[in-house]
Parts: C-alpha cells; sequence; structure tokens
C-alpha cells in the first residue's frame, strides 16, 4: 500500500509540474491559412511593447516542432488547406489549435466562395475560437489565457 | 552548373519563399528555369490567399460587395474602400459632400502612416534588427489608436460608405489625432536618422536589389518602390481623386533605386501625411457625411484610381441595373511590382538572385513544409538559404 | 503634362490605327480594337515610355450576347486609356501583349485560367491563382460557372 | 577545492545542476533585459525553468529518415560537453575543480564540441532547414573559433603556462582587460558569436530558416540543447572574467563581473541588426584574426624587451 502510496505520490508531483509548465510557457506558431492579414498583424501586434505576450512566456516559434498552440487566421483557400492539416500533423502532443478571426471561424465575408472551406474546423480539429474581423490583441491574448485555464481545469477534473 | 544530380540541361528548380508576409497580400511561391549560369526565366505561383473574391462579388449587392472589398488586404483596407465606393458614385452620377471627401483623405493617410510604419518594422524584422522592429511598431499603435478613436475598429475600419463617409471628426478627435501626429512627427525623425545612418542595417539595405528608373518605368512598378527608383508617380498627385485636389500632396522621390532608397521614400512619406493631416484638420468643410445613394445602379462602368501605401491600385466595376455588381475587377499594387521584379531576375546571374528578390523584401519566415516539392525529372529543390550561399560562393572561387 | 496634353497626345497616337475613340470619362478614353491590331496600338501607346499597362480586365458579357470583351487598360498620368478587344465566346483567342510588355504575363494568366481564353505566344501558361488541385476546364469567372460544380472535398482525417 | 568530494562537486555544487541553474538564470536576465531595452516587460523570473519542464513533458518526434540513436544521444553529449568544461573554469570566484596542466585548451573544445553536436545533429535531422543551419553554424564556428583562442592566448602567454589556475594566479592582481585591451574585446564579441547572440545569429535566423540546425528537434532533445546553450553562457563568461577580470576573488565581485558583462553583450545584441552570414565571416577573417595576431605579437616582444 505504502509503495503504491508514494509512486502516485510522485506522479502526482511530476504531473503537477508538467501542466504547471505547460500553462506558463505556451509556444505559439502561427499559420496563415489565406487571410486578409488583417489578423496576422494583429497576432503580430501581440508581441510589440503595447501589449508582449513574453510577459505570460507565450513566445512566437518559427518551427511547427518547437509550437504547442497553433494560433491559424484564414478561411482556409483550398490551396493551403492540405498544407495547413500538414502543418498540424508536424507538431509534437500535446497541441492545441486556437481559430483567429471571423474567417476561421466560418470563413467570414468569403463564406460561399468556390476557393475557400469555410473555416478552420472544417479541416483540423480547434480548440479556441477568437471572434472578430480582426479580434483586437487583448482579444487574442484572452483566446490563448482561456485555452490555458480550460487546460488547468481539464487537469483538476482529472485528478479531482 | 551541375546541381547535385550533374544533370547540365536547363533544369528548372523551385525557390520556396515563405507564403505569408504582411505587406505582401499574396503569399508567393517562386519559381526559376536556370540555363547554365544566367537565369532564362521566373516565374511566381500566387493563390496561397485566392479567396475567389471577384466571383462572389458578383452575387452580392453593393452595400455587401463593399464590406467584402474592405477585407481584400488587411492593412490598407480603407484604400479599397474608397476606390470601390468612388467608383459606385460615378456609376449612379452621385457626388459625396466635401465633408465626406476631406474625411476620406484624412482616414486614407492615417492608413499611410500605420501600413509604413508597419513595413518599417516588418523590414527590420526581417533583417533581424528587432530593436526598431518593436520600437516601430510600438509607435504605430498611437495612428491605431487615433483610427480608433475615428472610426471604432483599429484594422478593417470601415469608414466608408457608398455615398460618403459614416464617422465624423469631433473636436475630442480632433486634438488627439493633432497630438498623436506631433509624437510621430517627431518619433520619424528618429527612424529617418536610423533607415539613414545605422551601419548594421546599411549593410543589409543599401545597392540591395537596385533598379534603375528606365527599368522601373519599362515594367510599370508602381508606388513607393518605383519612386524609390527616380520615377514621378503618385496618383494622389497626377490624378488627384477624393479631396486631394484641395489638400495638394508633394511628390516623394529618391533616386538611389536600391532597398535603402525604398525605405527613405516611406519615411519622407510619413511626413507628408504628417503635414496632409494638419491641414485637413485645420480646414475641414462643414456639411452633411454622406449623400442619398440609389439601391439599384444604372447600367455602366466605372474605373477608379487610387494610391494605396504600396502604390497604384486599379477598380473597374461594371453594373447591369440590379443592385448586384455586374463584374468587379480589382488590380493590387503588389503584382506589378513582383512581376518587374521576377522580370528583372530574367538575364541576371543565378548568384545574383537573392538580392533582387531581397529587394521586394518578401519576409522569408517560411513554413516550407508546407512547399510541396516538384516531382517532375531533374527538378531540384533549392533552399533560399543554399541559393544565396550559392551566390556567395560563385563569387569568391 | 496636364489631362488636356495627355488626351491630344494619346489621341494624336491613336487616331492612325484606330476608327472610332470615344470618351465616357472626362479621365478616360476608349477605343475598341480588332484582335490582330492590339498589338501595334499597345505598342504605339507604350512608346518611349509615355504609358504603361495597368492591368487586363476580362468580361464575360454572358451566354446570350455570345461575347467576351477583354479591356487593356494604360494608364499616363491622369489619363486611362482602354483598349477594348471583343471576341466571340464560343472560341476565344487574343495575341499576347508579353512580347512587348513583359510583366503582362501574370495579368495573361489570370486572364486564361479565369476565363478560358488562348492567349497564343504567352511565355508561360500556368496557373496563378487557381489551387493544383482545381479541376480542368472549369473557369469560375465565366458567367456559366455555378459554384456548387467543384465541390470542395472535405474529409475529416484521423487528425483528431 | 579537491577536499570536496568530487561525486558532490561534478554533481551538485560548482558542476552540473548548479551552472544549469546559474545558466537558466542567465538566459532570464538576457532575455528580461533584452525586452526592457526594447520598451517591452519581458518574461517572469521562472520563464527559462517553465520551458525546461515543458519541453522534457513534450511528445518526441525523431524524423524517420533520421539515424535515431544519433539524435537522441547527441544532446546528451553536447551538454556532457559543457559540464564538464564547467569543472576546469573557476566559477562564482572559487578555484577551478580540477586543475590539469593544459586545460585552457581542454575547455576551450569542450566549448565548441556543443557547436559540433548542434551541427552534427542538424544533419542528421535532414531536413532542408536543418541542413542549411549546419552550414550557416559550421562556417560561423570556424570564423569566430581563431580569433577566440588567439585572444585567450593573451593571458596565457603573459603567464607563461596553458593551466587555468596558474594564469588565474598570474592574473590575480592585474586586471589584463587594460593590459590587452584587444584581446578582451576580441573575446567577448568571439563568445557573442559562439553563443549565437545577434549580430551573429544567422544560424539561427527565425525569418530565414525557421529554427537553423534544431528545426527538427523538439521535447527532451531541444531541452538539453537549451540547457547546453545557456550552461555554455554561463562558462564563457566565467572563463572571460577569470582571465581579464582578475583572477579570482570573492563570489559577490564576480557575480557583478559576469552580470556588467552580460548587460554589456545585451546592449551589443539589441542595437545590432543580424549580419548575413558572408558578412560575420568577412568580419572575422578581415579583422578578427588580424587584430589577435597583432596582441600577440606586441605581447611576446614586451615580453622580450621587459623579462
Amino acid at each position: 500500500m505504502a509503495e503504491t502510496q508514494n509512486n502516485n505520490l510522485l506522479e502526482e508531483i511530476i504531473d503537477g509540474i508538467t501542466s504547471w509548465s505547460r500553462i506558463n510557457s505556451p509556444w505559439v506558431i502561427h499559420f496563415n491559412s489565406g487571410s486578409c492579414n488583417g489578423c496576422d498583424i494583429e497576432i503580430l501586434a501581440t508581441l510589440t511593447p503595447r501589449y508582449d505576450v513574453e510577459r505570460f512566456g507565450i513566445k512566437l516559434e518559427g518551427s511547427p516542432r518547437h509550437a504547442d498552440v497553433l494560433v491559424c487566421t484564414g478561411p482556409v483557400t483550398r490551396q493551403q488547406r492540405e498544407r495547413l492539416q500538414r502543418i498540424y500533423e508536424q507538431m509534437p502532443e500535446p497541441r492545441f489549435v486556437v481559430a483567429v478571426g471571423t474567417c476561421a471561424i466560418s470563413g467570414g465575408v468569403f463564406h460561399d466562395s468556390y476557393a475557400v472551406c469555410n473555416g478552420i474546423d472544417s479541416v483540423i480539429p480547434v480548440d479556441v475560437y477568437v471572434p472578430g474581423c480582426p479580434p483586437r490583441p487583448e482579444a487574442i491574448i484572452d483566446g490563448i489565457v482561456k485555452l490555458l485555464t480550460s487546460l488547468k481545469q481539464a487537469k483538476e477534473e482529472q485528478v479531482a | 552548373m551541375n546541381n547535385g544530380n550533374g544533370n547540365k540541361i536547363a533544369n528548372k528548380f523551385v525557390v520556396p519563399i515563405g507564403p505569408q508576409h504582411p505587406a505582401l497580400k499574396e503569399p508567393e511561391h517562386f519559381e526559376f528555369t536556370v540555363d547554365g549560369e544566367t537565369v532564362i526565366d521566373a516565374t511566381a505561383r500566387l493563390g496561397y490567399a485566392h479567396r475567389g473574391i471577384e466571383k462572389t462579388a458578383e452575387s452580392r449587392t453593393f452595400v455587401q460587395t463593399l464590406y467584402m472589398m474592405e477585407r481584400v488586404c488587411g492593412i490598407c483596407s480603407h484604400v479599397h474602400a474608397t476606390a470601390f465606393s468612388l467608383c459606385v458614385e460615378k456609376l449612379a452620377e452621385v457626388e459625396a459632400p466635401p465633408r465626406a471627401q476631406a474625411i476620406r483623405v484624412l482616414v486614407a493617410e492615417l492608413e499611410r502612416i500605420h501600413s509604413h510604419l508597419l513595413w518599417l518594422g516588418v523590414g527590420a524584422h526581417e533583417a533581424g534588427f528587432d530593436a526598431l522592429f518593436m520600437y516601430s511598431w510600438r509607435d504605430r499603435e498611437v495612428v491605431m489608436d487615433i483610427l480608433e478613436a475615428l472610426t471604432g475598429n483599429r484594422v478593417n475600419y470601415s469608414a466608408n460608405v457608398l455615398g460618403g463617409v459614416k464617422c465624423d471628426v469631433t473636436d475630442a478627435i480632433r486634438d488627439q489625432i493633432l497630438t498623436g501626429i506631433d509624437y510621430l512627427e517627431e518619433r520619424t525623425h528618429h527612424y529617418y536618422d536610423v533607415v539613414t545612418t545605422d551601419a548594421a542595417f546599411l549593410q543589409r539595405t543599401r545597392g540591395v536589389g537596385t533598379m534603375t528608373k528606365e527599368q522601373a518605368m519599362r515594367l510599370g512598378v508602381v508606388g513607393p518602390t518605383a519612386r524609390g527608383s527616380g520615377v514621378e508617380q503618385d496618383l494622389r498627385v497626377d490624378a488627384p481623386y477624393a479631396a486631394y485636389d484641395i489638400f495638394r500632396v508633394n511628390r516623394v522621390v529618391e533616386q538611389g533605386g536600391d532597398l535603402e532608397a525604398r525605405f527613405i521614400v516611406r519615411v519622407k512619406e510619413l511626413f507628408e501625411s504628417y503635414r496632409i493631416i494638419r491641414e485637413v484638420l485645420d480646414n475641414l468643410p462643414e456639411g452633411e457625411l454622406t449623400a442619398r445613394m440609389p439601391r439599384r445602379i444604372k447600367e455602366g462602368e466605372a474605373i477608379t484610381r487610387v494610391e494605396a501605401p504600396r502604390g497604384e491600385l486599379f477598380y473597374y466595376v461594371r453594373s447591369n441595373g440590379t443592385d448586384m455588381p455586374d463584374r468587379v475587377k480589382v488590380r493590387t499594387p503588389t503584382i506589378p511590382n513582383m512581376a518587374s521584379v521576377l522580370h528583372l531576375a530574367i538575364g541576371h546571374q543565378l548568384a545574383d538572385v537573392p538580392m533582387i528578390l531581397a529587394g521586394i523584401d518578401p519576409c522569408f519566415s517560411c513554413n516550407d513544409r508546407s512547399v510541396r516539392l516538384k516531382s517532375a525529372g531533374g527538378d531540384d529543390v533549392w533552399t533560399w538559404e543554399k541559393l544565396r550561399k550559392y551566390g556567395i560562393d560563385y563569387y569568391n572561387d | 503634362m496636364s489631362l488636356e496634353q495627355r488626351i491630344t497626345e494619346a489621341r494624336a497616337r491613336l487616331e492612325p490605327l484606330v476608327e472610332s475613340i470615344e470618351q465616357p470619362a472626362p479621365d478616360r478614353i476608349d477605343a475598341t480594337i480588332p484582335a490582330d491590331k492590339l498589338l501595334d496600338v499597345a505598342s504605339a501607346l507604350i512608346k518611349d515610355g509615355w504609358s504603361y499597362l495597368t492591368t487586363i480586365t476580362g468580361l464575360d458579357l454572358g451566354v446570350e450576347a455570345g461575347e467576351m470583351a477583354f479591356l487593356y487598360h494604360f494608364s499616363a498620368g491622369a489619363l486611362l486609356v482602354t483598349l477594348r478587344v471583343h471576341v466571340p465566346r464560343s472560341e476565344p483567342i487574343i495575341p499576347s501583349v508579353c512580347g512587348i510588355i513583359p510583366t503582362a504575363t501574370l495579368y495573361e494568366r489570370e486572364l486564361m485560367e479565369m476565363f478560358g481564353v488562348t492567349i497564343t505566344g504567352t511565355p508561360n501558361t500556368e496557373r496563378l491563382f487557381l489551387p493544383e488541385d482545381w479541376p480542368a476546364g472549369v473557369y469560375p469567372l465565366r458567367k456559366d460557372f455555378d459554384p456548387s460544380q467543384p465541390e470542395i472535398v472535405v474529409q475529416k482525417d484521423a487528425a483528431e | 577545492m579537491t577536499e570536496l568530494n568530487p561525486i558532490i562537486a561534478l554533481m551538485f555544487f560548482p558542476g552540473g545542476i548548479f551552472v544549469m541553474l546559474l545558466g537558466l538564470l542567465y538566459v532570464w536576465i538576457n532575455r528580461k533585459l533584452r525586452a526592457r531595452l526594447q520598451n517591452r516587460v519581458g518574461p517572469r523570473w521562472f520563464q527559462p525553468i517553465a520551458d525546461l519542464f515543458k519541453l522534457l513533458s513534450k511528445e518526441e518526434i525523431i524524423p524517420e529518415d533520421a539515424n535515431p540513436t544519433l539524435f537522441v544521444v547527441l544532446p546528451v553529449l553536447a551538454l556532457a560537453g559543457v559540464l564538464t568544461a564547467a569543472l576546469y573554469v573557476p566559477i562564482l570566484g572559487m578555484k577551478a575543480v580540477h586543475s590539469v596542466p593544459g586545460d585552457l585548451i581542454i575547455t576551450v573544445y569542450l566549448l565548441s564540441l556543443v557547436t559540433m553536436c548542434i551541427g552534427l545533429a542538424g544533419a542528421n535531422s535532414t531536413g532542408r532547414f536543418s541542413l542549411v543551419g549546419v552550414t550557416r553554424t559550421l562556417t560561423q564556428l570556424f570564423s569566430y573559433e581563431a580569433p577566440f583562442l588567439l585572444a585567450l592566448l593573451s593571458p596565457a602567454i603573459m603567464a607563461g603556462t596553458w593551466q587555468i589556475s596558474e594564469i588565474v594566479d598570474y592574473a590575480g592582481g592585474r586586471w589584463l582587460m587594460f593590459t590587452h585591451p584587444i584581446s578582451f574585446i576580441i573575446a567577448i564579441v568571439a563568445l557573442m558569436g559562439k553563443l549565437e547572440m545577434p549580430p551573429f545569429d544567422a544560424p539561427e535566423a527565425e525569418t530565414e530558416i525557421v529554427g537553423g540546425a534544431l528545426t527538427e528537434y523538439n521535447g527532451r532533445g531541444l531541452a538539453l540543447f537549451k540547457l547546453s546553450h545557456a550552461a555554455e553562457m554561463v562558462i564563457g563568461f566565467a572563463l572571460v572574467t577569470a582571465l581579464f577580470m582578475g583572477g579570482t576573488t570573492n563570489p559577490l565581485l564576480w557575480a557583478v563581473q559576469t552580470l556588467v558583462l552580460l548587460l554589456v553583450v545585451t546592449l551589443i545584441e539589441v542595437l545590432m541588426a543580424r549580419m548575413r552570414i558572408d558578412q560575420t565571416v568577412g568580419l572575422w577573417w578581415r579583422y578578427g584574426s588580424v587584430l589577435a595576431i597583432v596582441q600577440i605579437i606586441v605581447l611576446v616582444v614586451w615580453q622580450r624587451i621587459v623579462l
């Protein structure tokens, strides 16, 4: 009994550290699947002095291998659809997807166009939707923070 | 020249350039055909951001199309909306009231400031100079606040309505704009020194991607890229639209023709924009903001050309008497600039291609994984860097 | 170079080669020309850098009219000269201007893929905007194109 | 220092855990300073530790055309190299744990072992970008290595030995920083090249080649490489302070000296744009090596006249 006692204590500690670290250092990769660049410059604006996401440990990474959160913009044009899937598959587990902007949620203004697949969730599973055209940098940060808090809750339920 | 698989025939190799860059509307993908040393053909493959806008416009009413036209490019959305509404106003023979025209000029110049500061930051980020990127984007927040106070949104501000504008300049906004502009003007002097004197930065911009005036004219280059090579071409001066005939713009032209000249043109245009904004605010005409606009636009064609931050923007609208446009043609300034730079590459040595491409400063933050390898025989995929390295070795030995 | 001087200059260049010249707007001059005269009129217009080709607009005048029109817009300062080339809808063929205007290749590629017009002598016939997996023979900007035809095959693969 | 039990020395105090934690602290100071200089708030103090644990807990993906054992072993090798180098260098103002004649050369080459491992790792993971990252990393290695070694040689020549502890004794009173200004500057700038800080960060230029040599690495491998990079920073600063800034003194003064060095390096880093790889190589071979050789000649001649 004692033996199982302390090794699930050990597990608990390790779980605690891993989820603490995942919440505190979400590395982000940004993919533009045919967006008008409105959302992209707002995402880039979150790095700059006024919003500065580095405070939360969020770092913009170049390679999908290094990233945990895929921040995706644009209504997924047909040309980018297959590439979006490929980028998603190249990210190591535990990975999350944040769809930024109305186009990423539903194809937005270009909804019924022949060249658009209407939204990210028609291609890859999405965790957080950030509405807005484009959403303000605060909204994007709020989206990522909501993703992190949902991680925390998922952890608490798992433990409870 | 063999490229790894030893064949000497003219082989086609693919230079995968990043598919996403805020300043270039369309992510692109360059392909060069090489015969021995010289480049014999260079083409681009666009379409990563092709959303079928021109076709979708035919199934939308004029008002809906206006909102879509604002989202062609997130950075110069006001200019697209202005061009489209001017076209439709020409078709319906409706003249927007003078106050609306002046506010259109005001928002257009504010947008030019925001777009130029953005390009200055992204250009610096591309050259690895992150301090300038952070500072220029921090100052850009000032102009974003002004735009938000004036129109209600930081990006895609949709100040335009068919027949006028829907936002007005109150005294409070007026003061906010004036204080913001004073602060920005003082900061832009600092940027002007950085762009012209900072050694580390000049190493990456001076003599890069040079284009002579004759080449620029022949290839039909537009906007600051053309004005950087001495071409006197500025639609606000040549063909004044909206209220540019009242608020005169003086042309900013540089003779250098290289990347540094283009940086200087854009920074000088910032000063020009500050002056125009102050002029507009000082003598803003009184009057309503919109003119009555019929729902059904009678049959006809209209063309408007507008000076977007990146160059000449061309709009062609054709109506067939219903409340839906029959055809909308949009030609963004990036297409001719890119086509001419590609054309410039033909005949050059393979080793010069990196400099020429860097000239239009596409950002290579490439998630290159998203580029499909060309499977046709004899193709070889060179990374951008391998090409650059090849250029260096070529000149050393 | 005021607008009037530009107009007189444009008329001087166009008169010998063209039958009718209209002026639909104060800053615009139109000239309808047959397809085979396109090259000489175009080179007359761009001689010694007087004007440059802004773009080529493709128009499908509808199945009943059985005609397509291609508008070559040349801008010279404040003036815009448009050359209109009318072509039967059944077999639309126009000569390429890439010989004299090298950068026109992008506009011509767009016309080919959007209208299905064959442009003789154009250096590059590859697709410009449409995605690689776009079915051949389907031209989106034609009036008789219905968007439902090339349905977007969306398979939600086993990513999640 | 030898009375300290070697295992503890290796594992905990001046060796392993301590150097890694100190390295993470220095990485945090560097990022925070850079952010503050760019008018940003910058990361919280535990950020590097959180990054480390997160990377350790991520899934490990090994590209299928890479040799799996090599892919896994290389990060460990890099970290091992750096930690052994830590034993020869006086850290925290205390004498080095081991002192072997000629250990200056050992330390320098152990430090460049890390870059070799990164290069091999990049080559092994055969992604297009890692291949390019490798060529850049190695070309840069060959460009700054010679001047770095020459710069470190000048105190060695004055002290007449290759053993760090003896050089440190010789350099005890004198602040060689002022008597050997050129090699001091070259040593610092070469250190920036070794740590791939801007303006020498062409090998991992995020806007050009995504992740450089480590594009394919993730999870554990990346964590170990980041750790070895952090430890390398500490050892580099320790080496330069020991040789040029008056040898081993009390820990407080050592901490102040290294922090001042870190401030100087971060200032240069923020102010400079990234130099293209051919410009860096040009800079090193044209100016770096020539100046270093001139310094050596001046020293040798001066030594001959005076002694």
